[in-house]
């Protein structure tokens, strides 16, 4: 068992404490795309996208990432819908609020990308960018220097790099499964795909033989595997046994992982709610309430609780600047350390 | 009157209708959402693709071979990059083959900045495309030549490059497209689809206006404004912002601004460019929004200063997007970077004031 | 059984007048190497690359190939080991020759390209490119082509394409995969995988994690099979079924063959005969050999006969002019019909 | 003196034992070829990579954000355009993350015609690569300029791209790299490997000098040739042929030329070059072999308009490839289609011809 795993009870969601802290954490990113999709419809923020529907799966995810600085820790090359994952892994709220707004504030981009683009030096987390897939280019580069740090009997995370169904259509992700797989320096590298069904209009149906996008791991005698993430407890497991795996063995893992997407792609189809998607969050509380760990009335409050917060996180990004014009010139080049 | 938008489409339904148009389709351009900005509503021809840019070119590439005629998008011109080994075979197959083999085929792609887009939904792709040599490459700045040029783009033997300019796609034209009805409402309740997910929208189907034949040759200019003081060389949005400060500029008795679009990029129309050098002793003014080291306006100064030199009396000029990583969001930031109204206004201004 | 096939016995190899029509295609492939081989160490032509030890494969390629232009015949997307395939549809041996000196007369490239980048638009043969793989981006377009004449009711061949076991880490191999195999627009599609072992210098061993190459189809659902390429019956009647399969399902097929690279890589590494390699023709021989259908002398004899035809198409090829300078701008965009 | 591939090869050493350099790699770059062009024979931290370039971009930029310091070879540039979107990605990486992510890497690979390649084999990438902000861009015409530039590249926080003129591989050097023996045959038993294959191969272990820390700063360009009548103002192999065509005009007694070659391409010495352009009174010439349309000498052309315009007394020209889909093999293709010696000689007669 990895290290970060002893901070967990050994059957969390039989532990009331540790449910209802997860609960909690999926009810704050809720309310934080839901403040973020406010925001794009009052025009105060130009384009939303996010993860409303996959707050279980990014929350078990943010939750047994080891966090940290330098690849020692691990190393994230998430997506546009992992606002969750780095919520969950202590980020306040408000910065993501403050990318929304696009004031100089923002700490992942200076005002300068979109929403849900996270970049966070401190914990691993590398600049999330619009191609899709091409982090899936990337990874196999961080998991390569964690692999060398292992060999040479020095402390090493794994890399985790996480996209959607759609985008597994694009080299990227066949490169990833060839450069993770090479014969004697397998590389120890989690990928996730969340399987939504769809990519933005088209639905996976329509584009997709495979029958699992996981089963592309086979061939490469990648270990894979199938997640439901709509239920805390099974993605939870899920994710702990790949960690564990990757961490353990310094191998490649292939995670596919079910999701829902509630209020379709962005802001460009309207980020309105849709029908027919199990809501996760729901399911969850139901299944608390059962337990009588939780009453409707106190879960309204905690998502009471978490619209305060995106609502003060809100009015304090309203009193921040702008960018200035002549920023755009900074941060071009890095200067040499020795200048 | 069509805006661009409804003119690629009315383009689309004729050339799949009449110029032979076999596939039309990339990431969700058929349907349920048939274009992520409506180009592709109502045809008949379209399909939605796998996310993957690198398949969308090839497949057009193999139709092509195949004597199809395919149009396919890219769904913004931020996402082509991956696709430039793609392209330049397909424009060298006909020269390689010693021509055997030309591939007739259209790609096109929303580009430019101008809707608050960011890092990847800013890109101009104009400058690189201008290297793909093999490659015709249009730009329209309006609806009727929205239409025409995507006519134009179907009939030609070769692959055609036809940039979109996203900021535009609402505007309406100014000229009506032969055969569009007179009235807005009637081309939209004709052409337009319902809203996404709607019940009407299952059962809709376009009905099509008789559009005509009405092509616009590739490598032709148009000039959009007489004048003879100075002239800016353009095209795509910033076309609309060279008229309006040449009309500002006129208003204020400073001159006379020519404002030609460029509307093709490859092959372009030198005649009237040199024309327009001529004609104002070399207050010539080129202006776009692609990042301004090793841009196409470039290309076209090199060869005013190669043809004209002798006769310029006055420094030509450029007027680009700033040599830098992206297009920032936050409004301040893309205003900064890409060349606005103001920017224009000013060179054109410290170009009519300059001494012979 | 597809029309075409039906041009040759029902047991090839059984047929002493088939396996001597098989065995002189060979040995006139290998001849033609060996010619363009010579000409690139005397400097009559600046790069050999080609296809020594690939000739059982692309001899039983070229014959079973259904030959013409427009879709209704097969497409080909081959490279640049493809020779053997291409002289077995009938070309004359000097073409390749002409291209090997980059005289005028070329008729792929008009002295434009490499050897090998045969090009030949009344057979279908989509002109070859240096670029490793991104035939596999094309394919599915000409296939597409096909899948949609044959839906209508036309007759329609079916596209091949062709190659290298080292370039199916590139995306292409993978987009090929996906865009064949869309769910109820399946294409008609025969990829073909020849494997040597060597991306150049670098053992497949060291890069792939596959143990088939062949495997990572199935994924997909498309059917797929190994071949022994050295062996004329086996592959002969590997691309028999995998062609019968492709023309009468109409869905696509992955066929890896093992082949032998007799001559290393290209010029670049010398083009001298490498040790430890299968060679198809003198196995081929000895088998014709043992049966009684040849005698050495008679083979020998045949090669002799070979070689004369390459001296010649070289003696021709010597007379025929360099192109001109002001060819370079020829060909850079095909005329309007109309024009 | 060693040649410029031994010079890649001795920075190479020294950045993996005194720089931090903790990767090279590419197809073929590790044993048992070790660089299709020799450049990384004898290294320690060499391993070769998968047939693919995305792969290979990508993994650089995922070592560079993991703090290690790769060198990634593309084996040839003409293979490079499948990773145009990556390479943009590497170098907005520092800006987007508003000054978090800096992308420490360095991608070199082999540029430009001059060895009978063809279309694939004679690509630039020159022009290309300008458009690439975020990007510095080295070209070493030289061995001694080929060490110190691989070294500033190695040392710098940002990705840079090393561009190496293949047809210069073999070329010997005119200056001792400090610390390289003096003979040049020492040099090869020392650090040469064996014929591939060979028995002595296998056990070879190269024998390294012990070479010094001398680097040549970026941005820097050098003047290879005093002049005032006129300058060429040119990098990579076109450094040689101007030299060689500026010697012969002064032989002829038409005139001194200086010759400059840049080095860096960005940032790039716009010093030198304005001095250049003042003293010749605009009689420069930027020659480069990359296609003409959207070409780099174009935007420095442009800049020297825009700054010196009224200083010019004479056209001040460029000298490039044509813009065609590529190069031909056969030789009289080549040569009409990359400029040669003769080239730069026309341009530079009619330059000095040129009235005041
Ligand atoms: C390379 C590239 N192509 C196209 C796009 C436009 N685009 C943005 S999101 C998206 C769909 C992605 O679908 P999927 O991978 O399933 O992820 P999901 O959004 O469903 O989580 C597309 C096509 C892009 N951002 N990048
Ligand atoms: C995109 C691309 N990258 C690199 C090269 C250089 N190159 C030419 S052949 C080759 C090896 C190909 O190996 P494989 O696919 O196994 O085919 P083989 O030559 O063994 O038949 C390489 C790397 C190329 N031509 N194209
Ligand atoms: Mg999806
Ligand atoms: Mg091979």
């Amino acid at each position: 068992m990895a290290k970060n795993q002893k901070a967990f009870p050994v059957q969390p969601f039989k532990d009331k404490d540790f449910a209802l802290r997860f609960f909690k954490l999926m009810t704050r990113t809720r309310a934080l795309e839901e403040k973020l999709i406010k925001m794009s419809k009052s025009s105060d923020g130009f384009f939303w996208i996010g993860g409303p529907g996959e707050e279980a799966f990014q929350v078990a995810l943010g939750l047994q990432v080891d966090k940290g600085e330098g690849i020692e820790h691990d190393m994230l090359h998430l997506h546009y819908r992992s606002n969750g994952c780095v919520l969950s892994m202590g980020e306040p709220s408000i910065n993501f609020i403050r990318q929304m707004r696009s004031v100089e504030t923002d700490p992942y981009s200076g005002g300068r990308n979109f929403a849900a683009h996270v970049s966070k030096k401190e914990w691993n987390v590398v600049p999330i960018t619009s191609t899709i897939e091409t982090q899936f280019s990337v990874a196999p580069g961080t998991a390569r220097a964690q692999w060398r740090a292992h060999k040479e009997g020095k402390k090493a995370g794994i890399s985790i790099v996480l996209g959607g169904d759609a985008g597994t259509a694009e080299g990227d992700f066949a490169t990833c499964l060839i450069w993770s797989s090479r014969p004697n320096e397998e590389l120890p590298l989690l990928m996730i795909v969340t399987n939504n069904q769809f990519g933005i209009s088209t639905p996976a149906s329509t584009q997709h033989g495979e029958k699992n996008i996981a089963d592309r791991g086979k061939a490469f005698g990648i270990k894979t595997g199938l997640a439901d993430g709509n239920n805390p407890e099974k993605i939870w497991s899920a994710l702990r046994d790949a960690l564990e795996y990757v961490r353990e063995s310094r191998k490649p893992y292939l995670l596919e992982v079910s999701v829902s997407r509630l209020n379709g792609h962005s802001s460009s189809s309207g980020a309105n709610r849709v029908d027919g998607e199990e809501d996760c969050l729901e399911t969850f509380q139901k299944k608390l309430e059962k337990l009588g760990w939780i009453t409707a009335a106190e879960a309204d409050k905690l998502h009471e609780e978490a619209v305060a917060e995106m609502n003060e996180g809100h009015e304090q990004a309203r009193k921040e600047n702008y960018p200035s014009a002549d920023s755009i010139f900074d941060h071009v080049f890095a200067p040499k350390k020795t200048e | 009157m069509a805006n661009l938008a409804q003119a690629v489409r009315l383009a689309l339904h004729y050339g799949e209708t009449h110029l032979g148009v076999t596939d039309i389709f990339g990431e969700d351009v058929g349907p349920p959402l048939e274009g992520v900005f409506t180009c592709t509503q109502g045809l008949k021809k379209t399909w939605n693709s796998p996310l993957d840019e690198r398949g969308i070119i090839g497949t057009a590439m193999g139709l092509a071979l195949a004597g199809q005629k395919p149009v396919a998008e890219i769904q913004f011109c931020d996402y082509i990059f991956n696709t430039i080994d793609l392209l330049k075979l397909a424009g060298n197959s006909y020269w390689s083959s010693n021509g055997q083999w030309n591939m007739p085929m259209v790609v096109m792609t929303p580009h430019g900045a101008g809707i608050h887009g960011s890092l990847y939904h800013s890109h101009s792709f104009d400058a690189w495309a201008t290297r793909l040599a093999g490659w015709k490459i249009v730009i329209p700045s309006n609806a009727r030549d929205a239409y025409g040029l995507m006519l134009s783009a179907i009939e030609e033997p070769n692959p055609v490059l036809y940039l979109i300019p996203k900021a535009l796609l609402r505007a309406k034209g100014e000229e009506l497209i032969p055969g569009e009805p007179e009235n807005d409402a009637d081309l939209r309740k004709m052409i337009d689809a319902p809203v996404m997910g709607s019940e009407a929208r299952k059962t809709w189907q376009a009905q099509w206006p008789a559009v005509e034949y009405a092509p616009i040759p590739i490598g032709k200019a148009k000039i959009v404004r007489e004048g003879s003081d100075a002239a800016v060389i353009t095209y795509s949005r910033h076309v609309h912002m060279a008229r309006e400060v040449a009309n500002e500029l006129a208003a204020e008795g400073k001159g006379e601004i020519r404002v030609i679009d460029l509307r093709s990029l490859h092959p372009y129309d030198w005649e009237c460019i040199s024309q327009a050098v001529k004609d104002t002793g070399g207050k010539v003014l080129f202006v776009n929004e692609d990042t301004e080291v090793t841009n196409f306006a470039e290309h076209l100064l090199r060869r005013t200063i190669e043809e004209h030199f002798y006769e310029l009396r006055s420094r030509p000029r450029a007027c680009l997007a700033k040599h830098l990583p992206g297009v920032g969001l936050s409004p301040t930031l893309e205003e900064a970077t890409v060349p606005q109204k103001s920017d224009i206004k000013r060179e054109l201004e410290a170009m009519l004031d300059e001494r012979f």
